[in-house]
């Protein structure tokens, strides 16, 4: 299940470094993408971790979708504040210059392409940047899509944040989708744990950027079997 | 129609809730949730209900017991499935409720536009995906847009900060989420509040919900 | 001119009064038949005089389709404020309990069905209550329509206010509009310096209500010729 | 992308308009009418511009002298003839200005549709009226609709009370009117403001438009 045809994959200009990256070092370098004084929402979960890695040099504003422009960090003990969450309802801290407004306005934001960056994670990104990560497609799942597929269209780059393969290992990026899709062609970057891509709408295809622990020619033999 | 009427009594503010109604419950997780309001509802008695709301309930307490109480017959959000949502699981899983998943933002639009008179509207959310099938298309400047439907409540139950007798509304931080869209989305809106302020008292500039959308006001 | 063969109107249970209405006289008629605690808007001109003849103890609440809710009366001397004007861009005040939205949310309060009456002049109203009130038709006019066409579609309830006659003689209610429309089957009901009508939409019809300073019977020669 | 910057000269404000581009301006009447964005546009020297604003000037200033000045090629508003338009006036009837009349709620709410991605959307306002002719019609719940496109702008020029250094914005009574719905409407929003106020002293419940609307500002 490791290998498959007929993925478009470009591995020819990658940088390649020893290490894997582990949590912290995915999150860091998601971070470095993310260019200064951006529009930034970071999804539920992992994404959320970028924003400890970025520099307040960099003046990043986040969004979460629940209302909230200016965003700060989580909050702590008395900071707690039932009323001040972020979209995985984690109480957060209002730092100044933050914004409130409600969720249709916090939406036509998303969606009216206002935001530059929105990190998420994934269960398939494909060649062509479709994204995959709302729903197993498993019969007795309960379907449920949050702010998924407003992300997935709304943002100017979309940035995936994902391990690169499944625990059975099969990889999880793709020729097409097998599971249900969230949006079509929105992906532009896939930051993994051993390597970085960019998804080149033009040409249909995939293209390796840096590889982590591992090389080039690793990593296009473990994804498509060439 | 004008005239804001205030009430201590959740139950009493709720008269008229019928069997078959659709209610638009406000909240963000229990930021926003109109909890005082959520419990009277059950024990107003309708059943039958479509709730519209961004989850399905945690626990067994608001939404939750609502379900549990097999009042409603369904439930239009985005975001059913959570960790502790066992009551909507079961009841969905039996058969005994119908889910409507809807894009968290396209349940926000879909009741602004309810609110604000839009017959219908395309969006690109949702192209391509299993919560788009069905629905019609339309490629617009070169983009693939799904036709999206307005969502209108016979009420509204919603919570708020602070409510000056004409019935405007502030908000607080994130809590202030669904609550300003859904009120302009049902016939009847029912606004929980913490704190009731003189007129003249809320600043005309930061009212978030003027009074001709609020009906009925709950205070404590 | 002034008759009109074809006009279903009715006038069999009109009330007749001696005087016509002045223009006091139609405002406070006006007036009269908005319910208490209605949400109003007045159009530019002769409706906004209806706002001299509300009783306080109405309650109602006037809208400005440039975004004000509980609108005041017009501003006098240092009252004026260049910031606070109505839709007749005249300096108005600001009493307790208003508050100010955008254009976008303004019109959605109008479009969206949340105003109980709006009050609007007419070059003329057609049996099936067919609004124009926009455009003469003149081949040299310059178009300008501003919110007209949204106010027809969106209160509740939309009162004209109007001479019968216009000066030529010709009635303004017609068994169907010459004049561009502005909006279709909109009008509910029409007050006119001789006659208060209620437009019945069911049956395409025009209803007498009252007659001021004639006859039913002389209206009903003067609108339709029988 | 963010970093909203300060400017006290509005035409370095205006830099890259060029000719033929669409600039939304704000104000209704003199309300809210950034007076001087709208002069520093004929410093500029663009040409060929489409101008939607709700109106086409008065007397020989402001958008009146924009139009006298031969910048303009198209305006988009809902009331272009008022007592002291004769500028727009003699320019529409030679036939050097082209003209779209747009219902007034139809005009903010195609430039909401474009602020916040709606590919198109149908509204009963103009159902059977000269201005929906030859538009796409569509009967939705038993009511005639016209099918509406977004209005989007290169530009947005607009006027508020007050900026912090996020961009944040607030205005001044029925000042506001287009301004918020345009900010989100154009590639790049150019605001001329009476006041700027430091980091956190705006209150974050009372903010109209947050600084993600806002490119430019032009203090005084």
């Amino acid at each position: 299940m490791t290998a498959q045809q007929g993925l478009p994959l470009d591995v020819s200009g990658a940088a390649e470094h020893p290490e894997p990256l582990d949590r912290a070092g995915l999150a860091a370098r998601v971070a470095r993408d993310v260019p200064a004084y951006a529009y930034v929402n970071l999804g539920i979960g992992q994404p959320t971790t970028v924003a400890d890695h970025l520099d307040p040099a960099q003046g990043v504003v986040l969004h979460t979708e629940n209302g909230m422009l200016g965003m700060g960090r989580a909050a702590h003990d008395d900071e707690v504040d039932p009323d001040l969450i972020n979209a995985g309802k984690v109480p957060v801290v209002e730092p100044p210059g933050a914004s409130y407004f409600h969720h249709a306005d916090s939406f036509a934001m998303m969606r009216g392409g206002h935001l530059d960056v929105c990190v998420l994670g994934a269960f398939q990104v494909s060649a062509a940047g479709d994204l995959a990560n709302w729903h197993t497609g498993a019969p007795d799942a309960i379907p449920a899509v949050g702010g998924a597929m407003d992300l997935a269209i709304g943002a100017k780059q979309v940035f995936v944040m994902m391990s690169l393969f499944a625990k059975d290992g099969s990889p999880k990026i793709v020729p097409s989708l097998t599971y249900p899709a969230t949006g079509l062609a929105c992906v532009d970057r896939v930051f993994t744990d051993l390597g970085v891509f960019a998804v080149d709408h033009e040409r249909g295809r995939v293209v390796l950027l840096e590889a982590y622990g591992t090389t080039a020619a690793d990593l296009a033999e473990r994804l498509t079997g060439a | 129609m004008g005239r804001t009427t205030f009430h201590t009594d959740p139950v009493e503010a709720l008269a008229g809730v019928a069997d078959g109604d659709t209610v638009l419950v406000g909240g963000f997780g229990m930021a926003g949730m109109p909890v005082r309001l959520v419990d009277a509802l059950i024990d107003v008695g309708a059943k039958g209900l479509t709730i519209v709301s961004n989850n399905a309930g945690n626990g067994e307490t608001g939404l939750a017991a609502l379900l549990k109480a097999g009042r409603v017959a369904k439930v239009i959000c985005s975001f059913p499935r959570q960790a502790d949502s066992y009551v909507f699981d079961g009841l969905y899983r039996a058969g005994e409720v119908e889910l409507e998943v809807v894009p968290q933002g396209n349940l926000a639009e879909r009741m602004r536009a309810a609110g604000a008179g839009i017959g219908a509207f395309y969006t690109p959310t949702g192209v391509g995906t299993l919560l788009a099938e069905g629905k019609e298309q339309r490629t617009i400047d070169g983009r693939d847009h799904v036709l999206e439907m307005p969502i209108r409540g016979d009420w509204a139950l919603i919570a708020a900060q602070a409510a000056d007798p004409m019935g405007n509304l502030v908000y607080r931080k994130t809590a202030r989420n669904f609550g300003p869209v859904m009120a302009t989305a049902a016939a009847t809106t029912v606004v929980e509040v913490r704190e009731t302020v003189d007129l003249g008292a809320m600043d005309p500039e930061a009212v978030v919900t003027p009074g001709i959308f609020v009906d009925r006001v709950v205070t404590s």
